[in-house]
């Protein structure tokens, strides 16, 4: 039982590391440009299926680097043709508006690569179990875990030490004084909007690996990340991580104990945090209210 | 205005210039929706294309479609041309689903009502087609209550029951891969009904089961279930989700080597999600409800050669065959009974037997009076990881059982049928 | 002000003249046009959510992206009503209208402290809570299938007896009086001091609260009464469909509930009708003329958000003024 | 005794203090002047007697009631009304709308969802009494949004005395007004004054508004004390001086 427990949180983990690797994507736009990218999932899709049309050309490692690559310039393209022309507008624009994009973008992918679901096959080596014992933890699920990681330490490490990461967190906490010193904030929304879209992209190939591809598999992915970030508090990108990695668990044990609340567990675990801390768990005082 | 592919089999997306055209003039013009009702015969398809249904969705027009062409080619049903009305029902909306209906039915008074791959919205449908009297065949809808405790005189069903796909498959797994069994089942009505009808099969056969596994519709990481079944160390792992779900359990299933360590198997599966696999994922025994590979058999070949010209070069699935039979024992009634009246042809529809040519297999195939059941075939066979001649060939069938050895007796089904006066 | 706010006593009187009679005549209308009356009752009870939800966000200022949460909760108390306990219309309105309400109020008390982007996400969020319970519990809500098995009653006035099951005209009528009882209350409550309380908030709400407005409260209540609106909508749909699934809680839904009130014009009150009707009709039409309808919709909300900001209404208002 | 009375109030915010023991009297009926460099602390100080947020430390008492706890809206009840340095209106609505909105609170009518003819008449009297004392009649059907500034400004006072305040609160009435509008301000202010005796506190840059209104005049500094008195005395206080010349140089 103990041990039945214990593997439930680890597998808990390794679905949050995912969730986590999509909710810092939805953080990053959130925070800085003040929009809830509703398209989140859409584009996580986009990276998917791009992945699944390079592979047979790139194989699994080139299609890893270049999917999430391309997913980010049609992010970009997206981001500087319509969403930029709604930022510091009533937050009910840009929510209308990548709402729409989320249509369009799911409509799109059905009718480029078809309403039938499509197999990305993964590497060998990667596709087999740590032991007979630990069966549920694949080579995959470890690199899932691992590029995870490897995203959220030098996303961080970004944030702190380069000029352009600082004046992201700036901009984060007080746009107008930022815009005041002399920094083309339309830019570093654009760049910061790529990297989001980038995460999406990055998502989207590695859930490939994991689960079916299908047009509609954005929505599923999106609202759990979204719950991340309000759990771990709007503005705080450690917050997110802590988020991500907390529902994970949280579904995960669920779904061991009390399925028929796999789902609705999330948004429990939410509520109860938004009563005890209204912020969130590490959101700040102050921040978008 | 509403697609109609009848009158010249125009491929959907192609159409919405000219339909763009159509609709306009319609809008223009007062008429033209009343000039339609006169001269041809019109059926209403309300089912998925968008959503995650989207695909068996898609199947089933195509299915629909080469049907209408054909009758309208052999002259239509009583000498009029025959035209498909298609809508989108979305795949889980039931307001728009029975929109769609009301639409079909009070503005261009179809006919035959078609739809839905979604049992519930099936079953909404219903609904209004009883309420309206209009004829209704449900292609892909497999809770049993259809064609049970909630059967209609106007409702026919051409997919099977849950129940029946238990039957169909559950004793040769049991002699096959043991007795100790595992179930992950959706959770909900389609996913209850099936395991339930599993487990009486298998309680009379003596076998236990070790737990089931409720897995909400649309999970995405089976993990944490797979986890807890494999504690459980049963000899058989049944897997009863479907669709895309179906798609990542068995992925994940072999990601995870459990099918190496376990017997893994389950009822229903289709040619749909088994593409949607990657070759090892694609394992155990399983029930189809029809297969494109039958050699020798009667019309089989024809009918896949149509569909491929019509699809691109896919071949049929269970879902093209269904919509493929819907319309066609429409038509035949029709023109034998010389009629469109509803309740006369729900009567003639009841015991009819269909053609090869629109049965495309060895067994009798027939709509049960009793509960407008279509007793149809279950082909029991093993997945194959790589396509054996064509990429699409990823069935070996071992065995097909008729259907009406597979069905409760009406008795159980709890259907009494309740005409009109 | 604008809609029946407007200043001209004539031409609002005018304006609210022909809307009545295009609604009050739509059967005869409709059929003609190619349309069906199931689909104007439809408008009409999608149309007053949107009016609901636009009572929050067009008079006070507050974005609810979970108001699909109200609709379904009212939806679905409706439909158990009839099924279990009255088979009685009224009665199941009642308890639709009550459920969404109260626990929209309750709700509500958490949120109000909440601004913009922050209140809409929390209120996703809170609105999906209610979609996984109504898609889980299978044996309340019969999940994923939906709730089956109720109809609406015929309606007993002393006198007559109404069918407005079989009847679909009878029940446009019975939506039409439902929808303008509604309507009234709430044009009503935005003529009030309260109302203009609202407005107040909307318009600068350091302003309004230097003006001694407990603005916390202004909006709570806001919120609750449109709650019990949508609420009331959400219960004149199960009765359209003789049937209520979770899709109805989905914040999909309150998309479409927020883009229609953009659509028609979010600082009008009529906007969200009009937008309604556009939205519906729309979708109707183009669903069946191309499966790629997703993408015109969502085409919609683009165009919408970059060039009618202010709504159909509003569009028509500036060119007035200006 | 006096009608406004705040006992050593301190406001800090995080490391920085932006309002350091700062006391005050103001009796029934006078007009007092805040004047300071600035960020000497003088809009933090009116936020702290106003309630937009709550002082660190000390007290503020009016009418001998402690409010320092009490909400804004609480405090308005009570008769303290307030201006903003950037003018806070209702730009959509007409000035007689904006004044009603007021109105309606002042009598109690927020909750109401109708009210009666006779309520309705008796707002609409007080209404029309103060856009005549604040020489806004003309103005009563235009959208303030479409308003001169000066026009603005008056209508935010006039605003603020629809509350009926016994303590009218007034930050920078003349900001950034031209010669005109700054007299007319300070003549209606003075009426305010004179002939319908409120006691008014106001913030206030333009000295000649300073000293041609105020009883006594209270002098911050980064923010403290530095003096108080009447007119001349502030005129002849070095310390003051120094403030305002060590500020220029």
């Amino acid at each position: 039982m103990t041990q039945l427990l214990l593997f439930d949180i680890t597998n808990g983990l390794i679905i949050g590391a995912f969730y986590v690797l999509m909710a810092l994507g939805l953080s990053l736009i959130l925070n800085l440009s003040n929009v809830i990218n509703f398209a989140h999932g859409g584009f996580l899709v986009i990276g998917g299926y791009l992945a699944y049309t390079l592979l047979p050309y790139l194989g699994f490692w080139g299609a890893l680097i270049a999917a999430p690559f391309l997913t980010a310039i049609i992010g970009l393209a997206v981001e500087r043709v319509l969403i930029s022309r709604v930022y510091g507008r009533d937050p009910l624009y840009s929510l209308l508006l990548t709402f729409g994009l989320a249509f369009i973008i799911e409509d799109g992918v059905r009718y480029i690569w078809g309403a039938q679901g499509k197999p990305v096959g993964i590497p060998e080596f990667l596709s087999r179990s740590l032991s007979g014992e630990l069966f549920f933890i694949t080579g995959y699920r470890l690199f899932m875990v691992a590029t995870a990681t490897t995203i959220v330490t030098l996303l961080f490490v970004l944030l702190r030490y380069t000029r352009i990461g600082i004046r992201i967190r700036a901009g984060t906490l007080d746009l107008e004084t930022v815009a005041g010193l002399g920094v083309n904030v339309r830019a570093l929304r654009s760049l910061n909007f790529a990297v989001g879209i980038f995460l999406a992209g990055l998502s989207g190939v590695l859930a490939g690996g994991q689960l079916g591809l299908e047009p509609t598999m954005g929505d599923g992915l999106l609202m759990p990340s979204f719950i991340a970030i309000i759990v771990g508090g709007v503005g705080s990108l450690a917050g997110t991580v802590l988020g991500g990695l907390l529902i994970g668990v949280a579904s995960g044990l669920t779904a061991v104990f009390y399925p028929s609340a796999s789902e609705a567990v999330i948004y429990v675990l939410m509520a109860v945090v938004l009563l005890i801390r209204p912020r969130g768990l590490l959101g700040e005082e102050g921040m978008l209210t | 205005m509403t697609i109609r592919s009848g009158s010249a089999g125009i491929g959907r997306r192609t159409v919405i210039k000219s339909a763009a055209a159509a609709g306009v003039a319609q809008f223009a013009s007062p008429f033209v929706v009343s000039a339609w009702a006169a001269d041809t015969v019109k059926i209403g398809l309300d089912n998925p294309l968008t959503g995650t249904y989207a695909a068996p969705g898609g199947n089933e027009l195509i299915g629909c479609k080469l049907a209408v062409e054909q009758i309208n080619a052999k002259g239509g049903i009583l000498g009029r041309k025959v035209e498909l009305l298609v809508e989108d029902s979305t795949s889980g909306d039931a307001g728009t689903a029975v929109q769609k209906a009301r639409k079909l039915i009070e503005r261009d008074n179809v006919d035959l009502l078609v739809g839905n791959v979604n049992s519930a919205l099936a079953q909404a449908m219903a609904g209004v087609s009883y309420e309206k009297g209009v004829l209704h065949i449900v292609p892909g809808g497999h809770t049993d209550p259809i064609t049970g405790t909630d059967c209609h005189w106007n409702v026919f069903r051409v997919c099977n029951t849950t129940r029946m796909e238990a039957n169909s498959i559950v004793p040769l797994l049991f002699k096959t891969y043991g007795k100790k069994w595992h179930f992950i089942t959706p959770d909900y009505a389609f996913g209850h009904t099936l395991y339930d009808g599993c487990e009486a099969n298998l309680k009379k056969l003596g076998g236990t089961i070790t737990g089931n596994e409720l897995t909400p519709l649309g999970t995405t990481d089976f993990s944490a279930y797979l986890i807890k079944a494999r504690a459980a160390n049963p000899d058989v792992l049944i897997v009863l989700v479907q669709g895309s779900d179906m798609v990542n359990c068995l992925k994940q299933i072999s990601q995870f080597g459990i099918d190496k360590q376990i017997h893994v198997a389950g009822t229903q599966q289709e040619l749909e999600s088994v593409e949607a696999m990657p070759p090892e994922a694609r394992v155990g025994i399983w029930m189809f409800e029809w297969y494109w590979n039958q050699p020798g058999v009667a019309g089989v070949d024809k009918f896949v050669a149509d569909i491929r010209k019509a699809s691109g070069g896919k071949v049929p699935t269970a879902r093209t065959w269904f919509g493929y039979v819907s319309i066609h024992s429409y038509g035949l009634v029709a023109n034998a009974q010389k009629s469109l009246d509803a309740k006369k042809l729900a009567k003639a529809l009841g015991d009819f037997q269909l053609p090869p040519e629109v049965k495309v297999q060895p067994n009798n195939v027939y709509f049960r009076g009793g509960d407008h059941q279509l007793m149809l075939s279950a082909f029991i066979g093993e997945l194959l990881k790589n396509g054996d001649g064509d990429p699409e060939n990823l069935f070996k069938v071992n065995s097909v059982v008729s259907g009406d050895s597979i069905a409760p007796p009406v008795s159980e089904t709890g259907c009494t049928l309740k005409w009109p006066a | 002000m604008s809609g029946p706010f407007g200043t001209e006593q004539l031409r609002r009187l005018t304006t609210l003249g022909a809307i009545w009679l295009v609604l009050l005549l739509a059967p005869l209308w409709m059929p003609p046009l190619g349309l069906y009356t199931a689909l104007g009752t439809r408008v009409l009870v999608l149309g007053l959510a949107a009016m609901s939800l636009n009572f929050l966000l067009g008079f006070t200022g507050v974005l609810s992206f979970g108001h699909a949460a109200w609709f379904g909760l009212g939806a679905y108390a409706t439909g158990m009503c009839l099924k279990w306990f009255a088979a009685s219309t009224p009665l199941g309105l009642l308890a639709g209208m009550l459920v969404g309400g109260v626990a929209g109020g309750l709700l509500g008390a958490l949120l109000v402290r909440r601004r913009g982007v922050y209140f809409a996400m929390v209120t996703i969020a809170f609105g999906q809570v209610f979609y996984y319970i109504a898609f889980q519990w299978l044996s309340v809500t019969g999940g994923d299938d939906g709730l089956r098995g109720f109809e609406r009653q015929p309606i007993h006035l002393g006198v007559a007896t109404i069918d407005i099951l079989n009847n679909a005209t009878a029940f446009y009528y019975f939506v039409l009086v439902c929808f303008a009882l509604t309507a009234a209350v709430m044009g009503f409550i935005l003529r009030s001091p309260f109302g203009r309380t609202m407005v107040a908030i909307r318009e600068n709400e350091r302003r309004a609260r230097f003006l001694g407005i407990p603005v916390e409260l202004h909006i709570w209540i806001a919120f609750t009464l449109s709650c019990f609106f949508t609420a009331f909508a959400g219960g004149l749909y199960a009765l359209v469909n003789n049937f209520a699934d979770p899709r109805l809680l989905h914040y999909s839904q309150s998309g479409d509930f927020v883009i229609m009130a953009v659509l028609g014009g979010m600082r009008t009150f009529w906007g969200p009708l009009l937008g309604a009707v556009v939205f519906v009709v729309l979708q109707d039409y183009v669903s069946s003329v191309t499966v790629n309808w997703q993408f015109f919709i969502g085409l919609l909300f683009v165009l919408v958000v970059l060039f009618f900001p202010r709504g159909l209404l509003g569009f028509l208002q500036q060119r007035r003024r200006a | 005794m006096s009608l406004l009375e705040v006992d050593r109030v301190s406001k800090s915010f995080g490391s920085l203090v932006a309002v350091r023991d700062v006391s005050l009297k103001v009796a029934q009926g006078e007009l007092r002047a805040i004047i300071g460099p600035n960020g000497a602390g003088k809009t933090t100080f009116f936020n702290l007697i106003s309630g937009f947020f709550p002082p660190t430390t000390g007290t503020v008492s009016f009418d001998g009631e402690d409010v320092t706890g009490l909400s804004v809206a609480k405090r308005v009840t009570r008769g303290m009304a307030r201006t903003f340095q950037i003018t806070e209106i209702f730009p959509e609505l007409t000035v007689f709308e904006n004044l009603r909105i007021g109105a309606e609170v002042a009598a109690g009518y927020r909750l109401r969802p109708w009210i009666g003819k006779n309520a309705i008449a008796a707002v609409k009297r007080s209404v029309d009494e103060i856009l005549d004392l604040t020489r806004l009649s003309a103005k009563a059907t235009r959208r303030v949004g479409e308003l001169a500034h000066g026009d603005q400004r008056a209508a935010e006072i006039a605003m603020a005395l629809t509350l009926k305040p016994r303590l009218l609160l007034l930050d920078e009435p003349t900001a950034g007004m031209g010669e005109q509008e700054t007299y007319e301000i300070t003549q209606m202010v003075r009426r305010l004054h004179r002939e319908k005796s409120f006691t008014i506190v106001l913030i206030e840059h333009d000295m000649r508004v300073v000293f041609h209104l105020a009883d006594r005049i209270t002098v911050l500094d980064q923010g403290a004390l530095l003096a108080e008195g009447t007119p001349p005395e502030i005129a002849a206080n070095e310390a003051v001086q120094a403030a305002y010349l060590g500020k220029a140089a």
